[in-house]
């Protein structure tokens, strides 16, 4: 059985919610929240585009270095943020600010790693959110093993297990490391959901570059399933991701999850889209927007008060204005810094180049 | 249109742009060379030294490529086997190493693998080096790696001209190149005039004349160590720096001319000092000018950790008072 | 769309000879060999098969530092190598002896290379046939970027124009190299035909640690076509490679070809397949062994006589011969080999490196 | 099973097995020690250093793995992260590139990059060297890129004795270790007291003391050191040799102290010395015994050129001769 990339037709993108905010429901993909829970999502979605904004606005006034905005990936990030269970992994690439969020991470902790105070620095552990990784794709084998690790701990495949999830974009689907990881996923079984957020840039390159079929698609090349789903809408994607989470942990393996968004802005702060024309598709994107259709829904059926939006947009505000303030209060690393953190036990040649540094500090004291 | 490209006037270029002239210079002379990498084409490249290629030269020799170094790397010495001449370009030093192994256990080692029947033009060019306030893996200095991979030639400009003849001369050479570019020098601007005479690839420069020590350096710390000279001769001392530009070859006896005459050598990279390349340089004078040191060749460069969040940056990386301690040294030995 | 692994129903192995040597017909592949090009496959088959035990033989003696056999790859590798064109390209493994002899590059450069007399050390253009690669997958980019200059070349997609065919193993297709050739060729539908010789195993690796579907599938992850056909079954393997090298040709892109075979030796002269099982398939591989199955056919309708067979049994044996003397008589390389390959243009490094040796060398005369 | 395994008796042991046992060891004594790489378990490696583990062990603690080298290394970092301790096998040193990214960018640089929050306990065994008439990229010598990346612990055993402790000691580091073994050595055969008291990982020690010139090694070279040592002995010269075992960090303080008593020093890897590790330990040597010495530090290893066909390999090793040429230099400077 052959197939013709010119024909293929595209399937099936599972979809909850209209960009309209009408309800839909799938068979595969049940979902029943509260009234608290959605407004619980809006204020997510509202709150990290917030925090995003003011991180972009600090970097504008050269507060950060760099800034990787994930304006237009709120819901991506917010709905499979939201289904992971406590113990749980995730390997997230340098964009998902929100799974951070979701994580209780604090954001300050981004900051400081854009701004250059430190490169990560957090511990996975405390709030199942590994350091941001840069290189593309390399994350995707970290979780992998991770993954093949919580098979070895025993009692896993009972539903109460722990799962990996990894966060990559539609640029990494063509690193070397990225197929590795699903040879390995496959081959061994091991608990763990690839989420590629296909925004359709990777920096100024389309998405056609990387490939001529739908990316979730290349899971069948590896022998498990991959599922496409509308990425701006937050419902599809905390439904598809709890089912994926949920076969992984019932020893049903992995799967490919294709969260099909839009990078609505720059790829970083130092990014000119004009250049590429990205911004033509913008008028296609915008009226898809994660956060109004959302809001759409809760106002047409009366899930949410005027007031809730209100008091969302506030909360908002003043939790930018918090992270900006801590963000500029952060102070800058001692040189110690350099040395300390490289090795756990002692480095003998790297203390003999520390103290050969202190002493030339001291020399300017 | 390729035929009648008038050669460039001389003028005032960056070297970023100079590096976008001598590209555009080597596509219109030659229609066997390529220009591939992410990016490169329709943005320009993240530094726009690719800036306006693809507009001029067509999307089949300006290749936007998917995201895999290995991939880039790989099909560029494809190319290259059916008589193209690959540039590609690395976004960053720190995305060289999924590309490590198409480049070392393939590019540097084909011909020999072929007794000489197998030709592989390819040039890797590597914009690299810190001091820009960038997060991790945008600040490296892999030199080291390439420079003792056997069947590699790795090169290093450090100023606009350079930039503008080396690339033309890594793209010309038959073997294959890694090519460095010191990317907080990219915006430094400087004279170049393509009817010059260029220095062959693969030569030294004597940088600065001077008669009491010889600074060694490449790329980025070229600059620093004539900044340094500077300021050293504000207090009497004469300081010579040895622009390297080729660390494969290296062109020994040019560094060793300076040497014995100074008596005093300090070597200065970016990269971490240990296992660095200084270490070659260092043990490669000693060996030659025993009799002639004064003093052991010192070494400044980088510690022996990953590079540093980017607020740590200036205390990692050598700058003018480290190499001018590193000189004071050197005399009170 | 979704897929489980573990209900994967085996598909369509394409066959035109069967194990008995009867022939089959297949709409999608006509073949119409005359008699003496079918019996030419025949001594094909017949004498790499004598070549390669030679070549065992003289490793046993000690002769060569290793050898790895293709016994029971013989159709896989003649049928290919047979459908490619004179202006095609081969990137062989280490494992190509019998496409090599195709392309008429003469086995005596192969021995060399396992002699340790050079690495390799033919000029590619002059057969079509690249060297051996011995790191695993990482001529499958070399073939895809060659095809994406016989794409530059102009007169490409003509149909008369030339193609690249690369052959890597079933362990081959865990390497991200593999994969991200599958990207590349993708992307710029290249003129590369991708044939992977699925011989069971990697060294003791099975099959099952690599992939837990038929690997032709791969391709279908990619967007392009996968065709699973039987590697020992000469005419199929000729009559897919040929009808993928004309996609190529004609600006169809890549194909991923799987021929179905089996490792009748150890991987390699150093191997010892009796500590991984490998001994208890031989009997199920055995009665599909290649040449077999063409002489029943050939013998059962009367395509070649019984003195053809003895003749071309001798014929094996005298090219046998032949290989070992000329072997026996390879002479050592003179030192300068060291110096005198690396680089085209002068390396002043290594020259001093050269004028060193040489006077220390000379010292001892 | 585990807990009632006797710690094995002293007795004669090849490299190989020396490792195997130390494997064996470790797998016993911490049930989240793993094995894993291309056909460690049924087969037992390609060298049989893993033979029989898989059987005692188990599959999911000895792994045969998929064929991609940056799978298992970053499979390796995923599972430390989970809190197990994987040693994987690169089945040979041409070999490692495919995972020098996840070497070198992650394995390398997670503990820095998450403040120490992070530890990565992963071993990367490397059989490496050459002198087994094998063909290409089966005899080479990386080390000198794994001693120049930061965050990596880099040794190298020489004795079957090493080979037992130096393994148990790698993956009891809290670290990442590269952990490079003798290919040619790996039959050689000595006593391994598995009670007696180890050498802390991290420390060099003399081989064989001498007061005329130290040879400095590592790995493969050692033995040929100790028999050059025994030859120049004949000649009435006094060799010392001094066997590096770690090359990060490196113990500079044994090595400067037998310098400065012999006062001639000569470095000795069969890597390349163009841009080798040699280059490091000559320049740090000469820095810190400049005025002990009376020649310079000599280097003996491998050409500049990729790793030769194996009829020509006896040429580009460091022998005997070679050792004892260098030798005879240093005196006669
Ligand atoms: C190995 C590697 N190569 C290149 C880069 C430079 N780079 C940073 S982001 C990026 C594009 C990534 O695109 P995608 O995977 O789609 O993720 P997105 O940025 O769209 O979220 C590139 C090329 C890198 N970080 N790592
Ligand atoms: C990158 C790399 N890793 C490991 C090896 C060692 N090795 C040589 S052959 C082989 C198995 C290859 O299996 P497969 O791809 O199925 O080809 P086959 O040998 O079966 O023809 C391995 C692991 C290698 N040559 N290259
Ligand atoms: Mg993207
Ligand atoms: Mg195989």
């Amino acid at each position: 059985m052959t197939l013709d990339a010119h024909t293929v037709q595209d399937t099936e993108l599972i979809q909850l919610l209209t960009p309209e905010g009408e309800r839909l429901e799938h068979p595969d993909y049940p979902l029943t929240l509260t009234d608290q829970q959605l407004r619980d999502l809006y204020r997510d979605m509202v709150v990290v585009r917030a925090l995003d904004g003011e991180a972009v606005a600090l970097t504008r006034q050269g507060e950060l270095g760099l800034w990787p905005s994930l304006l237009g990936q709120e819901a991506a990030q917010v709905g499979s943020g939201r289904a992971l269970g406590a113990g749980d992994m995730v390997f997230p690439t340098y964009r998902e600010h929100a799974v951070a969020y979701c994580r209780g991470l604090p954001l300050l902790n981004v900051l400081k790693l854009f701004r250059g105070v430190d490169l990560g620095g957090w511990d996975p552990k405390e709030h199942g959110f590994h350091l941001y990784s840069i290189v593309i794709g390399t994350q995707t084998l970290h979780a992998t093993g991770y993954a093949m690790g919580i098979q070895r701990d025993g009692g896993h495949g009972t539903g109460i297990g722990d799962a990996a999830l990894v966060y990559f974009g539609d640029g990494a689907t063509s690193q070397g490391d990225v197929n590795e990881s699903f040879v390995w996923a496959a081959s061994y079984n091991a608990p763990v959901v690839f989420f590629c957020q296909n925004n359709q840039w990777a920096i100024s390159t389309p998405l056609e570059r990387q490939t001529r079929i739908p990316l979730y698609r290349r899971a069948q090349g590896f022998g498990f399933p991959g599922v496409r789903v509308d990425g701006n809408d937050v419902l599809a994607c905390l439904a598809v991701t709890r089912r994926a989470l949920d076969l992984a942990r019932t020893g049903r393996g992995p799967t490919l999850v294709e969260a099909v968004t839009h990078r609505m802005g720059a790829h970083t702060t130092t990014d000119d889209p004009s250049r590429y024309g990205h911004s033509e598709e913008l008028e296609t994107w915008r009226p898809k927007d994660p956060i109004s259709r959302l809001r759409a829904y809760l106002s047409r059926d009366g899930l949410a008060s005027p007031d809730f939006f209100d008091e969302t947009d506030a909360h908002a505000k003043r939790e930018a204005r918090a992270l900006r303030d801590a963000c500029l209060a952060l102070p800058d690393p001692p040189p110690a810094e350099l040395f300390d953190r490289v090795y756990a036990a002692p480095h003998s040649t790297l203390e003999e180049e520390k103290a050969a540094y202190d002493s030339y500090l001291a020399g300017f004291r | 249109m390729i035929e009648t490209m008038p050669r460039p006037r001389s003028e005032t270029l960056t070297l970023a742009k100079a590096l976008n002239q001598g590209l555009r210079q080597a596509l219109a002379d030659d229609p066997k060379v390529l220009v591939m990498g992410e990016d490169v084409g329709r943005l320009g490249g993240v530094f726009r030294v690719t800036d306006g290629l693809q507009k001029e030269f067509g999307e089949e020799r300006v290749i936007d490529t998917p995201l895999a170094e290995s991939g880039i790397v790989g099909t560029a010495i494809g190319l290259a086997l059916r008589g193209y001449r690959p540039v590609c370009e690395i976004q960053f030093d720190g995305f060289v190493f999924p590309a490590a192994d198409q480049i070392i256990t393939q590019l540097a080692k084909m011909r020999m693998r072929s007794r000489g029947a197998v030709e592989l033009p390819v040039v890797v060019r590597i914009p690299c080096g810190g001091g820009i306030g960038a997060v991790e893996h945008h600040s490296e200095s892999p030199e080291a790696y390439f420079a003792h991979t056997a069947g590699l030639r790795v090169v290093a400009c450090a100023n606009p001209a350079d930039a503008y003849w080396m690339i033309q001369q890594a793209i010309a050479c038959p073997d294959p190149v890694v090519f460095f570019e010191p990317k907080r020098r990219y915006w430094d601007k400087a004279q170049v005039d393509p009817t010059a005479e260029a220095v062959p690839l693969g030569r030294a420069v004597v940088a600065r004349p001077g008669t009491d020590v010889t600074l060694l350096a490449y790329g980025p710390m070229v600059k620093t160590c004539l900044e340094a000279a500077q300021a050293a001769q504000e207090d009497g001392r004469s300081v010579e720096v040895v622009d390297l530009r080729s660390l494969s070859p290296l062109d020994t006896p040019t560094i060793l001319e300076s040497v014995r005459r100074t008596g005093r050598c300090v070597v200065v990279h970016e990269a971490p000092v240990f296992g660095g390349f200084g270490g070659e340089l260092a043990a490669r004078v000693t060996e030659h000018c025993f009799y002639h040191l004064e003093a052991p060749v010192l070494r400044v460069g980088g510690f022996a950790t990953p590079y540093p969040p980017s607020r740590l940056e200036d205390h990692y990386l050598p700058d003018l008072d480290r190499v001018l301690d590193a000189v004071d040294r050197t005399f009170s030995w």
